[in-house]
């Protein structure tokens, strides 16, 4: 096993890692730019080294730098967690010819599952069927014909595209040239390669994903879907596993194409399958994710496993811990997603101080965080700042326990979407499991605005309270007092009152 | 003490008629009586007739409190009795003589100036895209008007609150 | 189901239950002594009542107080937690009287359990068997017989005993005398009642206890069972499911005695059968804890059961929500209760203000307290403040948490017992899962001193720093400034050396 | 600066060459580049030779230091070179001019006084039982003499440091 392993990023997942290293006595190295060297995973790693300035193109994702840093401190092996360098083959195939272990897929891996084309060619070889459409890049005149086959609506995509970018919907004939020119120039100015293909577009569909495992002797597990179909711009809000649209026939049909795809991929460590499933219960596949996914926990909480330290034991040789058939989900798992936005004022990101942290603790409740109180949240990254994960032995008891959890979660100084998971959490539909990959846009199409319920007359009084007690207190002697110390004066006044 | 305090466009009266221990607390026509405690920084803890309450203060400008119950936010601007009227903390955009200023939300780098000087805008329409924490944000004018300033170029670092671009 | 439930207890325990109450949607009534006005259970409540002075003998032990603040609020039954009024028989049978639902098991059962005598006949009755020894109060003389019969060495016990008080090993027929005097003596003033009794003294034996779960139908279910014999003064330290020493034959035979005395009992709701093992896993029943145990969490997370909540279905007249053949132990989990005390003074209870609060967190990480950073820890109540809670796969895992999650633990303005806790940790014998009731006191004492290692020279250069920053640092201007200010000076400095 | 520190009754001399970023500092023989930040309150950040600590620092006196290593409590007296020695703060019952003192170690309760004025007592004899936290605790002399004062009586609240009993 490694002595030593080098974090190649930053926040909640450069944490997360830590603690499955120290937790298997593996040492850690991190690195951090120069807007970092306060942030919590320089603080916990066993190592720290600067590796350049704030911008991420200039330290997070300066390969040269990275890798040195790996040398120098005599680390075996990197693991890139998610984003940054987590997906880039160039980096991969480095570290593999700098003779260090990388925690991921071989290079090949990930260039052959890279491209959103190969990608849908590759799983149509294997006989898992991808959402009708095109596997080839296309001519206008190509996208009008397939466009016809298909038949609408169709979804135009880029094909080097990502993050929602590149993508435009056609319902009608009339709508295509403009959806195509669109796509175009979105793509050629967002990855510099204006190439688009078609997709038959589904509506009220669901995203659900399949977690393998495959190790380097060919071995290859599925751990169970996550339902991640509540999602915003494109962006996961609110993640669970099992789906509650998800049976066992479906989790294991699910299963078996993930497991195919991989295996036709020569797929190593751990995987994200990603599947559109329709409410026939149809799946096509979207993608492949080669790389631990933010939304991990979830599956780690109902299967007991822990996906980080699978990660390590496969790079480093070692054959799955476990065979299928002795994954079993126990219980119901939801993860809400902490960002640093504000979502009254249309999830605008919200960088700054945190002056406020209170995290919950208690039964069934994980949180994986990358902040603390008293810690800036830079502008120059991902806005994800914490992980919130109920557990319960089922769906109704993981959501009470989210809800009983988000109550006790103040984060103070920055924006976040605490409120936002408030509200998802009460609402009807959410708590049926009845809900789709437009779901909720539609709901926020309505409105996202601020209580103005029975709580409105406390927070009057204690404002007023609050403002009250920044006065010299009356009818003591007057004389201005600072904020903090009068109130402390408050609270000495009470502690006496109290002991008598 | 005695404040007028604005919430969601609608005024109220709160009066603290008595400050010691427990409080006693008017607010228009009903009067609390308050049992609370410090507990650190902005956070209290109220008992109002048996009901236990967390409440943390916070201070976005004078007399522009975020007062948070029970995990909601209630943004209140208080204002004591007697002074003269401030006018509170403007809104992004919002109309001063005329002049509608396009503000940054949150500290940021310009990406994208949309508009140029003494271009014609109507309302919504694409102003500015600011980028943070690696998503771009486009700012819009809340109404018509002309591009009287432009305060920032493409690729400026700003700071949250700070005027980019003056609309007459 | 009961709408709203009045929790007459505090700390820990308060706020677990609080929690349990508001995952089910049931209101939460505390009360709370002059001294927790600012307590955390106060905070996190429904509602809250102040029931009386600082000592316990004046607030949190007033029946009448406790019931009548119970009607007061509505509350249709009440929680007694563990310690304070939980296993106190007049308590729940004035609860019983006055229509209101006692989680807890029926006053009659309390007290049928509660005299040490009486359960061991009962016991006895029930074809359990119990340490040899008597099962009645003995005269000086009949103590003398019975040590022979049973053979020595004998363990004197005062019969209204507990706590280690009222309590003398004798190994030879010398000592007896002695140790007669002694106890009975000590007995008489403890607890104003001289009478004695004698048991068997085992040796290196374990204390090992098993939980079961009892309804009103007279189903009752075993959880499996704790190991608890890492115990200081008889104060449980660390505790453990499974126990690393109980094979799954054991399991059932533990499990099937206490279902049976359980039965025998009339016994209803959770509860706790405290078990001597020697090494050739024969087992003495010792006592039945007739409530929720301080450390029911190891058990719920090996099972996945929320005990509380099964308590409060059980007191509102539910059946069981599992059968026994439900009920698997999946992986391993150990509990570290933090104490305020001071592991390197004697363990001198160290009350005070928490000035510093760092939680750990992150998977497999469970935390039950009752504290907060600032808050006061009374001088009046339990010295637990805290119970650290980790699960693994297996014990190899659960351990490597437990010490990642010490390590990132910090209380500091009181002591603690983490330090101590870190040791035990690394301990070769603890590792192995070898050891028993008397491992702990040998272990100690060889006595528990402070790290002179590696960190020594860290520190040394940290704490030069610090006082270094506290003078004006020249070249800088001279003038006296503040330790904080200069520090945030220097840390501003820094920032500022950073953004360049 | 420069400072001697005592460190489980070994003396070291502790200077910081350099106070800016990174700092030096050097213990006795060797010399040790430090990064280091202020995270808050008493917590710190420092980084040596790539090694990544957290450091608390708690002071108990003056130049009395707790410092916490990676969970660890490192007590530690400094005294500023060139200033006159300070005798550091008093341990319990350390003898001082032939007087030996029992310091209750918390705040808690006197519950019971196991010795009279003027009575003999022995090393390691009970002198007086403080209560805490529900806990008896026993506190004892710790060398032989006689007992000179008893300042506390049986009931009465203690403060952690206060003198309960002196014996010569």
């Amino acid at each position: 096993m490694f002595k030593k392993i080098l974090i190649a990023n930053r926040g909640e997942i450069a944490v997360r890692v830590i603690r499955a290293c120290r937790e298997m006595g593996i040492g850690t190295v991190a690195v951090y730019s120069e807007a970092d060297r306060a942030a919590l995973h320089v603080r916990l790693a066993d190592e720290a080294y600067l590796i350049g300035p704030p911008p991420s193109a200039q330290s997070y994702l300066k390969v040269d730098r990275v890798i040195e840093t790996a040398k120098v401190s005599g680390a075996e092996a990197i693991h890139p967690g998610y984003g940054f360098l987590s997906e880039n083959p160039e980096f991969a195939l480095r570290v593999e010819q700098e003779g260090l272990a990388f925690v991921g897929p071989t290079s090949q891996a990930i260039r052959a599952m890279g491209g959103k084309t190969s990608a849908r060619s590759l799983a149509t070889k294997a006989g898992v069927t991808v959402v009708p459409g095109t596997t080839r890049d296309l001519t206008d005149q190509e996208v009008l014909q397939a466009a016809k086959e298909i038949g609408l609506p169709v979804l135009i995509k880029a094909s080097a595209g990502g993050g929602g970018k590149g993508m435009r919907i056609a319902s009608t004939e009339a709508e295509l040239a403009g959806a195509i020119r669109a796509a175009r120039s979105e793509a050629s100015s967002a990855f510099g390669n204006p190439a688009i293909y078609v997709e038959r577009y589904l509506e009220r569909a669901r995203h659900i994903e399949m977690q393998i495992l495959a190790d380097k002797a060919g071995n290859v597990v599925y751990l169970g879907e996550r339902e991640c179909s509540l999602q915003r711009r494109h962006q996961k809000v609110i993640e669970e596993s099992p789906s509650p649209f998800v049976d066992a026939d479906l989790r294991r049909r699910l299963g078996k194409a993930a497991v195919k795809l991989a295996k036709a991929a020569g797929y190593t460590n751990a995987g994200t399958l990603e599947f559109l499933v329709d409410s026939a219960k149809n799946f096509y596949f979207l993608e492949l994710n080669a790389r631990l996914q933010v939304e991990h926990p979830v599956t780690e909480m109902v299967t007991g496993l822990d996906l980080v330290k699978e990660q390590i034991r496969i790079a480093a040789g070692e054959p799955l811990s476990v065979r299928q058939e002795e994954i079993e989900l126990r219980g119901h798992a939801i993860e809400c997603r902490i960002y640093a936005e504000d979502p009254f004022n249309n999830f605008m990101p919200s960088p700054g101080r945190i002056h406020v942290l209170r995290n919950p603790t208690g039964p069934g409740i994980r949180i994986d965080s990358g902040i603390y109180e008293g810690c800036e949240v830079p502008i120059f990254y991902d806005p994800i700042v914490a992980k919130l994960i109920a557990w319960g032995q089922d769906r109704a008891e993981a959501i009470g326990r989210m809800r009983r959890a988000l109550r006790e979660y103040a984060i103070l100084g920055v924006k976040t979407s605490i409120p936002f998971h408030h509200r998802i959490l009460d609402d009807p539909q959410f708590l049926k499991g009845e809900f789709h990959t437009q779901f909720l846009e539609k709901w926020l199409a309505e409105g996202f605005k601020e209580e103005s319920g029975s709580l409105a007359e406390i927070a009057l009084v204690a404002g007023a309270l609050y403002l009250h007690t920044k006065k010299p207190p009356s009818p003591a002697p007057a004389g201005q007092a600072a904020p903090a110390e009068s109130l402390w004066k408050l609270a000495a006044r009470h502690e006496a009152m109290r002991r008598r | 003490m005695a404040y007028s305090a604005d919430f969601q466009g609608r005024a109220h009266r709160v009066a603290v008629t008595e400050g010691g221990l427990p409080a006693a607390v008017r607010l228009d026509e009903s009067t609390y009586e308050v049992d609370f405690t410090h507990i650190g920084g902005g956070l209290f803890s109220l008992i109002v007739r048996g009901r236990s309450y967390e409440v943390d203060v916070v201070e976005e400008g004078e007399g522009a409190l975020v007062v948070w119950v029970e995990g909601e936010p209630h943004h209140i601007q208080f204002e004591e009795e007697g002074r003269r009227r401030r006018r509170s903390a403007r809104a992004p955009g919002q109309v001063a003589g005329g002049r509608r200023t396009i503000v940054a939300p949150m500290p940021g780098k310009v990406v994208k100036v949309l508009v140029s000087l003494g271009q014609e805008v109507s309302a919504g329409q694409g102003v500015i895209v600011v980028e943070a924490m690696k998503m771009e944000n486009e700012l819009k004018a809340s109404g018509p008007g002309v591009v009287k300033e432009i305060r920032v170029q493409e690729g400026t670092g700003v700071g949250g609150g700070d005027v980019l671009v003056v609309i007459e």
